[in-house]
């Protein structure tokens, strides 16, 4: 990968960045899960992507602009602070990139996957470790939501993050149709 | 039912409200500064009089921006019962957290209620709708453009440290364009799906694995599409001399007369205020 | 009228209602096809086709007026609006819209597969449907999506909606953007389906080359409302009309038009290359010859 | 730097190939050799993966050849230090309208090529004008593009170009994805600027757009398989259609009318050619039976 800062890594950040600013802008970023922390978000994907794909900077610009457009659009009083909405943001893709560059020896599938969902979780923690520190909410309250909202966030993100880097990667996933199955009639 | 298609309707991105007035004459610059130092007091005032001259100053810049007040209470309204659960919660359970200090009103059983944790409830709910009107104002009376600009400007002094100013600009920039041409892209996409059997929205809202499901295929894709146009752009970009590391010119150039300054300053001045209030 | 598949009556249409940004894209429109017919919708850019046809299987909603296809009325709040997207294929313009599979053969079976079918059936289906379009099914259906090429993307689009075997085929510039012979080429195949599988075909386009070639009757439609409707010889017959509205001809007509104003005997309407040679054949002094 | 005799672009023994996965390459371009001389217009027509945008690429400096050499105004592209002279004497217009506008306002995305290239902040503003009117999108400069129609924002994209003041414009495909007005509009634009002694490298596989060209490149796997004026390719009717292009109706009908009265000339390609053909042909035995 080419070190510093590249036409490719100015253009990715931004058209994730827009992704970003679309799903928060257009309600379709939301999985509605009735708590107090409002829906969970799969807002924060395109950062995690960014991060795995372009390395840490990158993640951490999409993170800064999920944050800023989740704090500017937020109907939920927890994300009008900026220290709640803003800050934990920047860490997602680094996370997302630290974890991917950690195990990408291992396997690049697993590798990614896991980049999914620790870019996931930091976020969920983090937002919620922030939100108990300036006191929207308490520790146990925090810890329900991180379950009915970091959960299905995780997991989603998981999919998600795989489906889009394998393919970017060119990680081919399935090389035969559904139609292909043996069963399938008239292929002979 | 068919206008869920209608996804660009929803994007209030550049809510730009151009009225003329002279807070949107402001230079973006000093508005962009003054907004940041006026958001980051409130964020850490945290007394009851402080947040009720704050409201009455925030509510103040609706008629001072020509914009009808109801543009900023529409972002308050769908937050009503989130305040509400938040402020039930934290009156019943915050008195038994870490920080328990104040008076106590009210005690049975693990439900305390003391006067810190009420005032905290009051509080955010005030900072909240305080917040609200702030950033109501500051996008309805600055267009997208001329906050980017306005974020360039104001990032420059870190071009000492190394910070690549320009370019976090035109990351900004890219953002911003594409997201309208994204909804229309995804508005496009939908309406495929849908035309080859596919249903948008219609589970019911508990059925969050399947309303989970649908959704794939759609942001899937979207990131796919995006990835793609990436490749072209950074194509056109390079053909159009683009180098990040280079020195570069700017084509918008803005000027700040005194009432820029002096915008700057009633903020500086208003946050000191706010910090000075004891109760 | 009682054979007419499609019914459009008095159709208005507003985008963004009650938004700084409104604007009306129809004006009481009307439009009647009758079974096994191929319709052409012709116009500029804004002129409403795009909205009209997604009338047509219910991407949108009558909000005034009248939409009945095959006798399910669009206005009734009870519509079965699969049964409507069954009925009608709606291809759009650009193919990467529509194909969301990252595989020729499961974007190809997306459609039956969310009708529920057996997965024999939907087999039969799509290769049913890519033999029809000229895809071969054991060579492409492994081949993945985004390698494929503009004339097999558009290709890949159409099969994906023919293997729901609709009754109507809605194509939105089905050539735009192809080279000539993968135009040729898929220009051919629609024909196919509409006179020997008996498809009703509406379409629109830009290229006056292509209505010639494929259409029984024209639409032309100029700022949301339907200004002129014919064969295309009568449209093309029509020089006042197309100059009005700016709608391009083809160069047999526009040769035989400038004839035309310069005193020449030709028939307009003689839009066939070969009609074409002939008529200028008939004009050209015994002389020369 | 340049001598005024000297091609604008020359392309020597160019040839190149995509690398796959597997490490192998697909070759795309074979020993390709060609000029484009100042002031001309070129068009380059090739069915879909006939390497013609590949082509395209190499004449500003966005590929550079594995073999062979680019020379633009005597530089070459493969030094990477000329490489922004070389993109401010070629620009390029690609095909999609909407994936080569940078800014959010029509102006900004005008001026973004000169801010690259370092262009003082009032000579931008300037010359931001000027371009926008030469494509008579002034009156739309503050609006933001998504607003635009397709042909629209191609024009955009060529007053970006046009802007940085080029020696030649390069259209990679820039009116496939248009509706036909969008593309006269395109067409008009790029034959008045042709007029004011611009140099147009237009790819296409728009048979209409091939009739404005001074010379033709036909290309075939890579290869150039034929070159002439749009005449004399036009000419050879059955070894473009194996080629899988098409003739313009004009060319036809001309060729179809001189096969059966052979003092009907067979080398039209233009509408308004063959009308004229047909009064002279009027006029000509006027003069006979006159005379």
């Amino acid at each position: 990968m080419e070190k510093g800062l590249t036409v490719r890594r100015i253009v990715i950040s931004g058209v994730l960045g827009a992704i970003a600013i679309l799903l928060g802008v257009t309600r379709l970023g939301y999985i509605p899960v009735p708590t107090a922390a409002g829906n969970a978000t799969i807002m924060h994907i395109p950062a995690v992507i960014g991060g795995i794909m372009e390395g840490w900077p990158v993640g951490m610009v999409i993170g800064l602009i999920f944050g800023v457009s989740s704090f500017l659009n937020a109907t939920v009083p927890l994300f009008k602070d900026p220290l709640v909405a803003i800050l934990p943001r920047l860490f997602i893709g680094v996370f997302a990139y630290l974890t991917y560059v950690g195990l990408r020896r291992v396997n690049p599938y697993f590798a990614i996957g896991a980049a999914g969902f620790i870019g996931s979780a930091s976020n969920t923690i983090l937002v919620l470790g922030m939100a108990v520190l300036r006191g929207y909410m308490t520790f146990g309250v925090a810890v329900g939501v991180a379950i009915t909202n970091g959960l299905p966030e995780a997991v989603v993100s998981v999919i998600v993050t795989l489906a889009v880097v394998a393919s970017w990667m060119n990680l081919g996933t399935r090389k035969k149709s559904k139609l292909s199955d043996d069963n399938a009639a008239g292929d002979k | 039912m068919a206008s869920s298609f209608e996804l660009t309707r929803n994007i209030t991105v550049g809510q730009y409200l151009p009225t003329g007035s002279i807070i949107h004459r402001l230079d973006p610059r000093c508005k962009l500064a003054a907004f940041v130092i006026l958001i980051l007091g409130i964020a850490f005032c945290g007394t009851y009089g402080s947040n009720v001259l704050a409201l009455i100053l925030c509510t103040a810049l609706f008629p001072l921006a020509r914009i009808p007040i109801r543009y900023g209470l529409s972002g308050v309204k769908p937050a009503i019962p989130f305040i509400l659960i938040l402020a039930i919660l934290q009156l019943l359970f915050y008195g038994k957290g870490f920080g328990t200090g104040g008076q106590t009103y009210f005690h049975y059983g693990f439900v305390t209620i003391t006067s810190d944790s009420l005032r905290l409830v009051v509080v955010s709910a005030m900072r909240f709708v305080e917040v609200i009107f702030l950033s109501s104002v500051l996008t309805l009376s600055t267009s997208t453009t001329e906050l980017t600009h306005g974020m360039e400007h104001l990032l420059m002094p870190l071009r000492k440290v190394g910070f690549p100013v320009h370019a976090f600009a035109l990351i900004i920039t890219i953002a911003v364009r594409f997201v309208p041409t994204f909804a229309l892209e995804m508005e496009k996409m939908m309406k495929a799906q849908a035309s080859r059997g596919a249903e948008f929205g219609t589970g019911s809202w508990w059925r969050i694995v399947q309303r989970t499901k649908d959704m794939f295929p759609i942001i899937i894709p979207l990131f796919n599409v995006a990835l793609k146009r990436a490749e072209d752009l950074i194509l056109a970009m390079e053909a159009r001399c683009y180098t990040p590391t280079d020195e570069r010119t700017t084509y918008k150039r803005y000027h700040a007369s005194a009432k820029d300054v002096f915008a700057v300053v009633t903020s500086l001045v208003i946050v000191a205020v706010l910090f000075a209030i004891p109760v | 009228m009682t054979d007419s598949i499609i019914l459009v009556e008095d159709l208005d249409h507003v985008y963004m209602k009650n938004t700084p940004l409104e604007h009306q894209a129809l004006y009481s429109v009307n439009m009647t096809v009758a079974r096994g017919e191929c319709v052409a919708i012709i116009g500029h850019t804004g002129s409403g086709k795009s909205t009209l046809i997604q009338h047509l299987n219910g991407l949108q909603r009558p909000q005034k007026g009248r939409v009945v296809i095959d006798g399910l009325d669009l206005s009734q709040r009870k519509l079965d609006v699969r049964a409507l997207r069954r009925k009608v294929g709606l291809v759009f313009q650009n193919p990467e819209d529509q194909i969301f599979e990252k595989l020729v053969g499961d974007d190809i079976a997306y459609g039956p597969l969310k009708q529920g079918l057996s997965i024999k059936e939907v087999t039969e289906r799509a290769k049913w449907a890519m033999e029809v379009v000229g895809l071969s099914f054991a060579d492409m259906k492994d081949r993945e999506t985004f390698a494929l090429s503009g004339g097999e993307k558009r290709k890949v689009a159409l099969a994906g909606v023919l293997a729901l075997r609709p009754e109507i085929l809605v194509l939105d510039e089905p050539t735009a953007g192809l080279d000539p012979c993968s135009r040729k080429d898929l220009l051919e195949r629609i024909r196919y389906l509409n006179q020997s599988e008996n498809l009703t075909v509406v379409f629109v386009s830009h290229n006056m080359e292509e209505v010639a070639y494929l259409a029984h009757r024209v639409y032309v439609m100029a700022n949301g409302r339907v200004v002129c409707e014919g064969t295309p010889r009568h449209v093309f017959g029509n020089a006042d009309i197309l100059h009005k509205y700016h709608i391009g001809m083809p160069e047999t007509v526009e040769i035989l038009h400038r004839l035309k104003r310069k005193g020449y005997a030709v028939n307009p309407e003689a839009y066939e290359v070969q009609e074409t040679v002939q008529e200028i054949l008939s004009i050209l002094p015994a002389a020369g010859r | 730097m340049s001598d005024e005799r000297e091609p604008l672009i020359r392309v020597e023994h160019v040839s190149f190939g995509y690398t796959m996965n597997d490490k192998r390459t697909l070759p795309v371009l074979r020993d390709i050799s060609f000029e484009v001389r100042r002031g001309e217009y070129l068009a380059i027509i090739g069915h879909n993966g006939s390497g013609k945008s590949t082509l395209a690429k190499h004449l500003n400096g966005l590929l550079v050849p594995q073999q062979g050499n680019v020379w633009v105004a005597g530089m070459n592209t493969k030094d990477k230090g000329l490489r922004k002279e070389i993109r401010k004497c070629v620009g390029m217009v690609f095909q999609h309208p909407d994936n080569q506008i940078v800014a959010t306002i029509v102006e900004d995305d005008v001026a973004f090529g000169l801010e690259n290239i370092g262009v003082p902040a009032d000579e931008m503003r300037q010359r931001v004008d000027e371009a926008l009117q030469m494509v008579g999108m002034f009156a739309f400069r503050h609006r933001p593009p998504h607003h635009l129609s397709g042909g629209q924002k191609q024009r955009i994209a060529i007053s970006g170009i046009l802007a940085m003041r080029p020696a030649c414009i390069v259209l990679d495909e820039a009116t496939s994805m248009l509706d036909s007005y969008g593309r006269q509009d395109i067409l008009r634009v790029m034959r008045a600027l042709h007029q004011q002694g611009m140099t147009i490298v237009t790819v296409t596989h728009h048979m209409s757009e091939v009739v404005e060209a001074d010379r033709v490149i036909v290309m075939e796997a890579g290869r150039i398989v034929m070159e002439g004026t749009p005449r004399d390719v036009f000419q050879q009717q059955e070894r473009l259609h194996e080629l899988q292009l098409d003739i313009p109706d004009a060319s036809r009908i001309s060729q179809a009318v001189h096969r059966v009265v052979p003092a009907f000339s067979g080398t039209l390609i233009r509408t308004d050619e063959v009308v004229e053909e047909v009064e002279n042909m009027h006029l000509r035995t006027l003069e006979v039976h006159g005379g």
